[in-house]
């Protein structure tokens, strides 16, 4: 069940719910619809999510005319929207860097009755069903408590953790290590000893040097994404703490042989980024028809470990396990 | 006594100068031409569209103007991405008490970013390299404090207006302002005693120094225009956004480096045009434009940048035939 | 600095070295053929024939301008000619570059130095070796040893370790000169080398070009002094109209056959002094001596003053605000003054016309009228902004007056000829205006003609009730121009060395002080 | 003859110059001082800390190396963050063909990344900077298109020891790596005829030339060495963390510029000095792992490390005083 309330505090929606009959399809494919997605920056998760939506919008005959990356800087992303809007698109998709900013970039859009499909999140001041088709999303809160469980139960509940937040202002992740952080208080054996931002996913090995360091007898490190996580391995492994637990969020190859192997990597908590790139295809295929459109859609927070790694790694990323990660499994299964 | 050089051939050579500064609108043209047939289909030059350039190339533009002063001096700044943000936050922040006030307030601190840079170049004489990257960290970790990570809100009708999102007829506010701080730095930096000494400070300090020139106020001068036009800057992105943010500018600095110097500044200092780095704007905003309408991800639209980059400045300052000197 | 101070120049040596190590029908050792070179749409060299032999030191002559340095540099490898051969031993050869160049024998001192500051005497030394083989490893106790040895082998005094940026010009130019004689050479170009020595160092020089023609080597010279022609060259050459319009033995020939033949006059021996009305007002500029009453220096209206010995440019460089003044207090019209900048100087109407013209003088990258302007551009604006119509008024007033008008003031300085370049300093000295003048060196580069009308304006600039202070290594420039020289030693400045008594007398004493050896 | 430089003020300048470059190992004991008693109680003496630092500063040692002498021959190279990540993202994806063939790879990879830019700089003229934006843009959008934005895993037990991630008793791999690197640089760069014509041709391009040194070649070879020490840090990245992605490197770039030019190598060329751009490695790394280890957020970690660097730099290159000229 879905944790994840809409901004307005709206009920969510399972991705699953979300359907075109036949006769939509039909009638989508009929006129050459256009669709642009301006997306914040480019990572796994975002190549996998847009891999999912162009799948999506080919199956309904919508052509993908535009993909922008922002680099995260909301200003660039304004600059994306407007040069976007010359190629006079039907439908946007969205992920806003910062709804304070996008509430006034995206209100030419609004304006030029351009159909709007946010991920994650939404400019402030827009209304649902007037101004925008609905919200894809991941289950930010679901995945920030999964994170905190599995951090739990790989340390049997006990022991020392640290927590590295994202250090800067970006919403999903500030949901998620929020969440994290307000799951783990529910444990009483177990203690957080220091949270450290972090704001440069390069550094993830130099702070968890130093905090291994500074308390050496810590159990456990949450890590706020992969990258950072691949660096906390790394410090690990110099460390000599072979014991030391890690828990992150988002799938890499890397991290997912080190978990096989029976690494520092614990457990992965994942969303379903492919599938949301097709639900937002979905979603826009209804806002084209002006059908009413679910305010609020979130996919499944994924919980991964060695067992079920393949299985959920082909539906997270819709693709295959990577060879060197296939073979360490293999290699554990002989064992 | 004779002197062997004829008259004709000398002003000849100041031709071949001319057409080597001109080639960068050859550039600019060549490139508007191959976006328009190429991307015409793509909406390339709607009125809509060449409006979005100039109001995206006015951003970088504002800012290439005060770095080609300080690239003409022989000197670098590495926090003015520091300054736009704090300059921008500032101004958000004190907007509720009063227009002129935020707008004198943004300034204000973008001067005194100026100066604490220009006196540790200057007086201390430290390489303005690591000044600014010193300075930069520092100004960028306030900022991050002051606004708490959070977007401040402009709520600022008027402000917003003139500072960034307005239209008057159908020509962009923010244009406007390109075109007064371009104008402005363009007849400074060439027709100011000020700009000579700029020119002649960069070029070859010690004959500046000389020649009676202080190149240690220079030095401080630059440092504070580039900071007060990134402060602009930040007013500007707040107006624009009509919020601001502690990542303001964090990406500018390559860009508008890029601008400069492929408008014909050199990075050692001595040589200057803030027209080129005008027309280096534009080109800048006018690729990511195209490259973008183009439809292309986001690798293909990097490489392509790549090889635009390299061959404009091919063209513009290359060669293109074996060295001999 | 030629002739005009000595009468005995013209013809006074019988150029009895002349035949030795030479024999006068051998195949020339380097040869130019048909040698064309132009820059954008300006010829500079119209097919130059040009010939030396081994052990004969060949003076190349011309006015500024005139395309030498260019033809040296084709010489050299750095220029590719546009058409014509160079032939080395009978032999056509195409040098890639200086390396090439340099291997097959050719070295050259440059008329703009060309050492690395920020490097020590021994590495710029070796600087021409190290470029036949990249991976070789540097011993730096060596190169010292090595350096040390090629120092003293042509008796100059420099330290292998020293910092090349802390060496005078002088010591830079002989620097130059050891530094093209490290390895083996068989022609050696000197562009002006006696541009800025000491009268000790020119000597020094005079004997180590002679004897390395009597090894054998061959060397060309260039200069505008013809001192230097007759005192060491044994076939002399004029360049002219892009052509080597003469070539003939200096036996058999006078300076003021060189003169004629080069279309300049002789400079007229001395400019006397007009009238310096000895008036009471205090005088423009006075050095005193703290605890002193008589001034060490002194400088009135209508005076040229003469500054020599070591130091000389450190004590203008201290007037003009650029380093401390220590040991003595400026005064300016009888005003005791601290200058602290060079442009408190110019405020205070001084102007220094610095020694070394590419590195403190001119900004290379502006044109000709921007640096003659540079110190002017506050005064010429109006309303803010620049009047250029006046600017280009002013430069084309002192364009002319220094025998410059042919040159683009759009250009840019660095394509100038050295002798070029020294005009528009020059002419950024004139620009201000001021009252005083600090001059360093202010012929150096210059042709014949071109100092002599440079003399005239300097007398004439004092006459209007102006103070000139010269420094100078070229004694019989300042006995043929001062009204007063003083030689600068260790222990200060000397006495005032009246040219009251007449210019060989000042001559005289300049040379004859105990300071100097 | 006399010439008029007396013996003693030779001397007394050399040594003079040599106490200012001493000061940047009395800036790196004094931060060390500092931190030891600041930070006792927080491990900063432990075995363990100290080996994070010598870890840490170990990359940014390698790095910095290359970019000595690049800017010691008055180059610069922005696209080397991105010859790190695409000799990782190469290493990594090839090293199922066996360690050799990986390593071989990527570094012929990272020699034809050095191949081109300097080919660029030195043939056709174009300058440095540009020439090496350019080729950023093209290396990333390949590493991008290549890895997919994938993190690319390493699973090679000996390749990983060797290169990144082992330790031969208590010294870990990465230092023996960095003092070899560091010890060749500097061996280079100060003893070889190379080294010298590197200095030279930064120092005075023009005087270089006419010395016969080809001054085109020399910066086809700086270009070069950085490209391969990037692509050696490429490959000890992948070694250390077991994996590689296109993101690696993105940091560096000011992070080595900064070591370098703390370290006295001048930004301008003709002064290099890889000695010091190894201790301005170790202090970047110890203010690093020091702000981190006192407990401070981002945005105080940020600022005091801006002071931090000024005030190192002002203690090695500062004036201290008045200038006067
Ligand atoms: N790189 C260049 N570009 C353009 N013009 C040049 C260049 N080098 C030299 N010239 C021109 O060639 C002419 C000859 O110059 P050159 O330096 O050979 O004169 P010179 O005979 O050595 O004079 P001087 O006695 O003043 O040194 C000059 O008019 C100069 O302006
Ligand atoms: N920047 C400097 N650093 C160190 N010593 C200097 C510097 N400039 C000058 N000197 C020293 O000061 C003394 C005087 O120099 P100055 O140039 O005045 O002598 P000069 O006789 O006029 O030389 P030149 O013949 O080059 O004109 C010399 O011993 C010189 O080495
Ligand atoms: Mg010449
Ligand atoms: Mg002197």
């Amino acid at each position: 069940q879905p944790l994840s309330r809409g901004p307005h505090g709206e009920q969510p929606t399972p991705y699953a719910a979300v359907v075109l009959k036949a006769s939509d399809i039909a009638a989508l494919k009929r006129k050459p619809y256009r669709a642009a997605l301006v997306m914040h920056t480019s990572s796994d998760f975002s190549s996998a999510l847009i891999a999912g939506a162009r799948k999506g919008f080919a199956e309904l005959g919508i052509s993908v005319v535009a993909v922008t990356d922002a680099g995260m800087d909301p200003q660039k992303q304004r600059t994306d929207l407007e040069t976007v809007m010359a190629l006079k698109p039907d439908l946007i998709v969205s992920l806003v860097i910062d709804p304070v900013s996008g509430a006034i970039a995206f209100r030419p859009v609004v304006a030029a009755g351009v159909k709007l499909v946010f991920i994650s999140n939404v400019p402030q001041g827009l209304v649902h069903g007037r101004d925008y088709a609905g919200i894809v999303t991941d289950d930010y809160l679901a995945m920030g408590q999964t994170a905190a469980d599995m951090l739990a139960s790989s340390i049997k509940g006990k022991g020392d953790v640290a927590l590295i937040y994202h250090a800067a202002n970006y919403f999903v992740t500030n949901q998620r290590d929020a969440a994290v952080k307000q799951a783990l208080a529910r444990y009483p054996g177990i203690r957080v000893v220091a949270t450290r931002g972090i704001s440069n996913q390069q550094d993830g090995e130099v702070i968890a040097s130093a905090i291994l360091t500074q308390y050496p007898k810590l159990s456990a490190i949450y890590a706020p994404w992969d990258s950072i996580a691949e660096g906390v391995t790394a410090a690990a492994r110099a460390a000599g703490r072979r014991d030391l637990k890690v828990v992150t969020m988002d799938l890499g190859a890397a991290n997912a042989l080190d978990m096989v192997k029976g690494g520092n990597m614990a457990g992965i908590v994942s969303d379903l980024p492919y599938e949301m790139g097709q639900t937002v295809a979905r979603m826009g295929g209804l806002a084209l028809l002006n059908r009413p459109a679910p305010a609020f859609v979130t996919v499944d927070a994924v919980r991964i470990d060695s067992a079920n790694l393949s299985t959920q790694w082909q539906r997270a990323l819709n693709r295959e396990l990577p060879a060197a990660v296939v073979q360490a499994v293999a290699r554990k299964g002989a064992r | 006594m004779q002197t062997s050089t004829p008259a004709a051939p000398a002003t000849a050579q100041s031709r071949v100068r001319d057409w080597r500064s001109m080639l960068i609108y050859v550039v600019f043209a060549g490139l508007f031409l191959l976006f328009a047939v190429t991307l015409h289909e793509r909406g390339f030059l709607s009125e809509n569209n060449l409006m979005n350039i100039a109001r995206q190339s006015a951003m970088i533009a504002i800012m290439a103007v005060g770095m080609t002063f300080v690239l003409s001096a022989a000197e670098i700044d590495l926090s003015f991405g520091a300054v736009v943000a704090l300059a921008a936050v500032t101004v958000a922040l004190l907007l509720p008490h009063g227009m002129l006030v935020a707008v004198a307030g943004a300034l204000a601190v973008g001067a005194l970013c100026g100066l604490v840079n220009g006196a540790l170049v200057s007086r201390i004489g430290i390489p303005s390299f690591l000044v600014t990257l010193g300075t930069a960290g520092i100004i960028t970790g306030i900022t991050r404090s002051v606004s708490a990570l959070q977007s401040v809100p402009v709520d600022h009708e008027v402000f917003a207006f003139l500072f960034g999102s307005g239209d008057i007829g159908p020509v962009p506010v923010l244009f406007l302002w390109m075109m007064l701080v371009v104008a402005l730095g363009h007849v400074v930096l060439r027709n100011t005693a000020f700009g000579k000494a700029v020119l002649a400070s960069g070029g070859n300090k010690l004959a500046a120094t000389y020649a009676g020139i202080n190149v240690a106020r220079v030095k401080m001068w630059v440092l504070l225009i580039n900071a007060l036009l990134a402060a602009l800057a930040g007013i500007l992105y707040a107006g624009r956004l009509h919020s601001a943010r502690y990542t303001l500018g964090e990406n500018d600095l390559m860009m508008v480096l890029t601008a400069v110097i492929i408008g014909g500044t050199h990075l050692f200092g001595g040589k200057g045009s803030v027209a080129g780095s005008l027309m280096g704007a534009l080109i800048m905003a006018m690729v990511n434009n195209g490259l973008i309408l183009m439809g292309l991800d986001i690798d293909q639209q990097l490489i392509l940048r790549g090889v635009i980059i390299i061959c404009a400045v091919t063209l513009t300052s290359g060669r293109l035939r074996r060295p001999r000197r | 600095m030629a002739a005009r101070a000595e009468p005995r120049v013209a013809g006074c040596r019988s150029a009895g070295r002349s035949s030795k190590g030479r024999t006068m029908n051998s195949l020339p050792i380097l040869k130019a053929r048909e040698v064309h070179k132009q820059f954008a749409d300006s010829p500079v060299l119209r097919g130059v024939h040009f010939e030396l032999q081994a052990g004969q030191v060949h003076a190349v002559l011309g006015s500024n301008g005139a395309g030498k340095s260019v033809l040296m540099r084709i010489f050299s490898g750095i220029l590719a000619p546009d058409r014509g051969q160079i032939l080395l031993d009978g032999k056509v050869h195409t040098f890639a570059d200086a390396g090439a160049a340099r291997r097959a024998g050719i070295a050259m001192v440059h008329q703009e130095l060309s050492l690395i500051s920020s490097m020590t005497v021994a590495e710029n030394i070796f600087l021409t070796r190290w470029n036949d083989g990249w991976t070789r490893f540097v011993d730096e106790a060596a190169m010292m040893r090595a350096a040390s040895a090629l120092l003293s082998r042509y008796d100059i005094e420099l330290y292998p370790w020293q910092t090349v940026g802390s060496l005078t010009r002088g010591q830079q130019q002989l620097l130059e000169i050891a530094k093209a004689l490290s390895g083996k050479v068989r022609v050696l170009i000197l562009d002006e080398p006696s541009a800025n020595l000491t009268a000790a160092e020119v000597r020094l020089l005079y004997r180590t070009v002679k004897r390395l023609a009597a090894q054998g080597m061959a060397i060309i010279y260039i200069t505008h002094r013809l001192r230097d022609v007759f005192e060491v060259c044994d076939q002399l050459s004029i360049l002219r109209d892009g052509r080597i319009a003469h070539t003939l033995p200096v036996a058999a020939t006078s300076a003021q056959a060189v003169l004629t033949l080069m279309t300049a006059q002789l400079p007229s021996a001395s400019w006397p002094a007009v009238n310096v009305p000895a008036d009471d007002t205090a005088p423009l500029l006075q050095l005193r001596q703290s605890g002193r009453q008589q001034a060490a220096l002194s400088v009135r209206a209508g005076e040229i003053v003469g500054l020599s010995g070591s130091g000389a440019s450190a004590m203008l460089e201290a007037i003009f605000g650029l380093q401390a003044l220590h040991g003595y207090t400026l005064a300016l019209s009888g005003q005791e003054v601290h200058v602290r900048h060079p442009s408190e100087a110019i405020a205070h109407g001084l102007h220094l016309l610095p020694g070394d013209r590419r590195r403190a003088g001119l900004v290379l990258g502006l044109s000709v009228s921007e640096n003659i302007l540079l110190s002017l551009f506050d005064r010429l604006s109006t309303a803010l902004l620049i009047d250029d119509a006046r600017g280009q008024q002013i430069v084309t007033g002192l364009l002319r007056r220094l025998g410059l008008k042919t040159e683009d003031p759009g250009q840019q300085v660095r394509q100038l000829s050295g002798g070029h370049q020294q005009k528009v300093l020059m002419a950024r000295a004139l620009s201000t205006d001021g009252r005083i003048l600090l001059l360093d060196e202010p012929g150096s580069g210059m042709d014949v003609q071109a100092q002599s009308v440079l003399w005239q304006i300097v007398r004439n600039y004092a006459a209007q009730g102006n103070a000139v202070l010269i420094a100078s290594s070229d004694y019989a420039m300042l006995a043929a121009l001062c009204d007063t020289c003083h030689l600068l030693a260790d222990d200060g400045i000397g006495p005032p060395l009246a040219a009251a008594a007449g210019q060989q007398a000042l001559l005289g004493a300049l040379h004859g002080t105990p300071c100097q050896p």
